[in-house]
């Protein structure tokens, strides 16, 4: 077997839960190159849409933002970010949607904003953007985060990107939020879903090689462990040989990532 | 430039460089920052490196915002010194989503109060912006949020090309231009070209900015760097990762500010230094040629 | 066109045959009324003749509308002998104004329940139509008339070119095109051209239609006369006046969708029989050839 | 002094009323006849708008209708028909609009929807299309109409487009509507505005030979007639020539209105 980094295990673990997608909404950076990789293995339709209003981009080089020149020459179609907003994310065409945050809470909820105070912050995070209504409408939300317990939090210090707010079941579409929330939070580590009796996240994969007290070590309350706890499988030589010769030869993201990872 | 700042750009105005990555005007920030406006309201969806810029050089006092980062590269060190620490001054801040934003610009341009969506849902945004409100749904009992219009006093927008009368054409990441120049009191329009009247006429469904909302035209052709101009140049990157080193640390933000902006006397002088420091820069940035196939509007008559 | 108007078009759907003046899908109308459709709700913001020839075949039980008009001619007498006479049988108003229709789509397109607007204040239209209603200002003590979302279930849109998968760029008259697609469950794009993908990457800021939204792609050259196809055909305003003449008498009507609609097969018919009255039709109404300058996206990478 | 028609001295009036406006919203026939006169005369820096979201047109022919396909080729800006209504019209750029309609009431108020009763019309006109916001948001609005008594009536049977409505000095503030309501109604026998103590119709000029007592016989409410009550002046030979020559050489409109008038 191959090794792998532990971004790499994130790209592939991140890839496969699109099998069959057909509309991503997706960021730079391991979700892009996620994306990408779904779009050769699991989910050939699948099309590419970026907040800056651009899909069906078929860039002669790996974005350096989500504004990217190369993402316009050539793609399908550019519109108004109002467009983009009104017709494509609340209009309900977005299918599946990645999100990252600084802090998260067991119910998937996310915090991009500040750490401490609001009005006197100990760090000023980046804020919103487009993450807000990205986790209020598109169908599913998948959450790419490394795991560290700075940032799988009891208690976020701000609400930017509701998931799953206090877990009652049903509590999204009782606030009014048309889409399913986060389906599942893959970590360098291991990987949750929300599929227990309330939407919690729950332990369902580690890496190999993982043991399930290191994932609680990063965990900043009790695990939800699934009964049939799996061992995430490895990313394949295909699926390496595409990241590596394909989507990001020359490591930007994947040696970033594994920096911060 | 200096003239079209100098007659729309007070001190205490709420203004608008917008541009999402691409088309920021850059050259109109550093004129701004030259003429030491005070007290400035910056709005932008992003504020980027041009308004870390106007940050950091104490133009502002208030920024109305949505995402404050350095696209693709990391944070805006000169804004969080503001936010955290007061310096220069306080900053004070008003927050929305990428969604609020536009539908703020919605709201200015087609002068209604407010614009409705669909969110905020227990999200503590709407607690922390007192602006941000809910309203009934007229049709059933469900609330939506809404959030007032926004108005800049004046909106200065980056484009490829206009005519003299500054009917304004742009493609690409086109954002929200069109909806910022209809919401501001006064526009002023950047471009790379100014073309004839003709070229503008051959494809009236490019124009986004018509004549009659805009009140200066400017003509400075690389006016946007370091972002892009999709067409014209590439954004440079290397600064935006110089940037965050540059932006880490104050006085070699005032350095900087020294250098490339109070020391210039305007845009051509901060291309001739860039010229000066790499002779092939605009050949590093140039974008190659990739041109739309022409569409046939037809001679009826 | 015969298979999409099977597939997607019932009885008793709401269905919106977009295009204000310019890219009428008259070759869809024709073929819901050689299918025999009932109770169809139509919406357009100006029935015009297409709705005419549709409410005098029988088709429909309702309209929601903004103007009826024969465009630059008269009225459209077969919509009136239905209201003013219930023949051939009662026709329900829904009525609005142009930004009301518009507001509607808008709505529709952005999955809002309701679109404020500035409008009805002292007409009389709202007293007339009671889906027309106020709301409240959240940040002001005004009042704001309301309209609901309109999402028809079945748009058909005329448009100058797509590719295979239905991604569809138009010019000229662009109107409400857009939003109607957004809007609707459904979506049929009707075109001149099917074009290849490179020709629509060529311009992506010209694609209104994205695929993902669409439904079927109906290939159908001409299918639009006699409205006409911004540089691909002129309004044929001899059909226009003639419509005037046959609609007022409405054995002739029938006569005529006997000859023009139920013994033909399809719009290749329709355009042999147009071509077999008059030879050189194409050529009366030809547009000529005035070309959009390209624009250069350029090549990144 | 030349001969000239109804209808021309129709235009010539509407021409002169916009002496020095800038952006006119406007239809096909006399208003668009009149709006390219007045550009060659009173008021050169003249736009026009078309509700089909077309500004800067330069057609080839005289326009079918305002949809025509020769306004969009060659003009300055196309936009979609939400841009216009919204950011144009509602966005308050229209100066100047024209109407016309089946009803006009003595304060401007105007009816182009029914004859009869709504739900059981005699008659079904048109309805509103663009009518009722333009009433609204263009900051002055000019009617053309024929002068007849079955138009200009004590009641309408449906307000479609509000003008001074109650003739309440303040009503239309008061009511919401940016514009200043209707300021001129120039019919093929005089000419009316609505400048005295209360906004509502007042006579200021009769076309060269036409008596007051005409005027009064078409109008179905005791006229108000301004103190200094004015001859209209009639086309001057430019005008005319304009008209003739370049702006309805097969006189498609001033004929069609001849008729009617």
């Amino acid at each position: 077997m191959q090794t792998y980094t532990p971004s790499e295990i994130m790209i592939t673990s991140s890839a496969r839960a699109m099998a069959g997608e057909r509309v991503v909404f997706v960021g730079v950076g391991l979700p892009n190159i996620a994306c990408n990789l779904a779009r050769r293995t699991v989910a050939p339709d699948l099309e590419l849409i970026y907040e800056s209003g651009v899909f069906g981009a078929r860039p002669a080089r790996l974005p350096l933002s989500i504004g990217d020149a190369a993402l316009f020459s050539g793609a399908i179609s550019a519109c108004s970010m109002a467009d983009l907003f009104m017709n494509y994310l609340q209009g309900g065409l977005i299918e599946v949607a990645f999100l990252g945050a600084a802090q998260i809470d067991r119910f998937g909820n996310l915090n991009s904003t500040v750490i401490g105070d609001y009005r006197q912050p100990k760090i000023r995070l980046p804020g919103s953007g487009g993450a807000c209504e990205i986790a209020i409408h598109a169908r599913k939300i998948l959450i790419i985060m490394p795991l560290s317990k700075r940032a799988f939090v009891e208690e976020l210090d701000f609400v930017t990107s509701p998931g799953h707010l206090d877990g009652q079941p049903g509590a999204r579409q009782k606030a009014g939020m048309p889409g399913s929330g986060p389906q599942r939070v893959i970590t360098d580590k291991a990987i949750f879903d929300f599929g227990g009796e309330i939407p919690e996240m729950r332990l369902i994969s580690v890496h190999p090689g993982v043991a399930v007290e290191e994932v609680q070590a990063e965990v900043s309350w009790p695990l939800n462990i699934a009964p049939q706890l799996a061992e995430t499988a490895p990313p394949s030589a295909e699926e390496l040989r595409i990241i590596r010769q394909h989507l990001d030869p020359a490591r930007i993201y994947r040696l970033d990532a594994d920096k911060r990872g | 430039m200096r003239q079209a700042i100098a007659e729309y750009v007070h001190d205490g105005d709420s203004i608008a460089i917008e541009g999402f990555t691409a088309f920021i005007c850059f050259s109109a920030a550093h004129e701004i920052i030259r003429q030491r406006r005070r007290n400035l309201t910056l709005c932008r969806m992003t504020p980027d490196l041009i308004y870390d810029q106007m940050v950091a050089a104490g133009c502002a006092s208030k920024l109305v915002f949505s995402y404050l980062g350095n696209p693709g590269v990391g944070s805006l060190h000169c804004i969080r010194r503001a936010v955290e620490k007061n310096v220069p001054n306080p900053l004070e801040l008003e927050e929305y989503s990428h969604f609020g934003m536009v539908s703020r610009y919605l709201a200015g341009a087609a002068r209604l109060p407010f614009f409705p969506l669909r969110s905020y849902y227990s999200a503590d945004l709407a607690q922390a912006n007192p602006r941000i409100r809910f309203i009934q749904n007229p049709y059933g009992d469900e609330q939506l949020a809404a959030v007032p219009a926004l108005n800049p006093d004046v909106a200065i927008l980056h484009a490829q090309r206009c005519d003299q009368e500054g009917n304004t054409q742009l493609w690409g990441l086109i954002g929200m231009q069109k909806e910022v120049a209809f919401a501001a009191r006064h526009v002023i329009v950047v471009v790379e070209e100014i073309v004839a009247e003709e070229v503008i006429r051959s494809d009236p469904n490019r124009t986004l900015i018509p004549h009659m909302i805009v009140d200066a035209v400017v003509h400075q052709p690389r006016g946007a760097h370091p972002s892009y101009v999709q067409g014209y140049y590439d954004r440079d990157n290397q600064f935006y990762v110089e940037w965050d080193r540059i932006s880490r640390d104050r006085s070699a933000v005032e350095n900087w500010l020294d250098e490339w902006v109070y020391s210039l006397d305007d845009g051509r002088a901060y291309l001739d230094r860039l010229e000066a420091g790499e002779a092939d820069i605009w050949e590093r940035l140039a974008p190659g040629e990739a041109y739309s196939q022409p569409v046939n509007y037809g001679i009826y008559g």
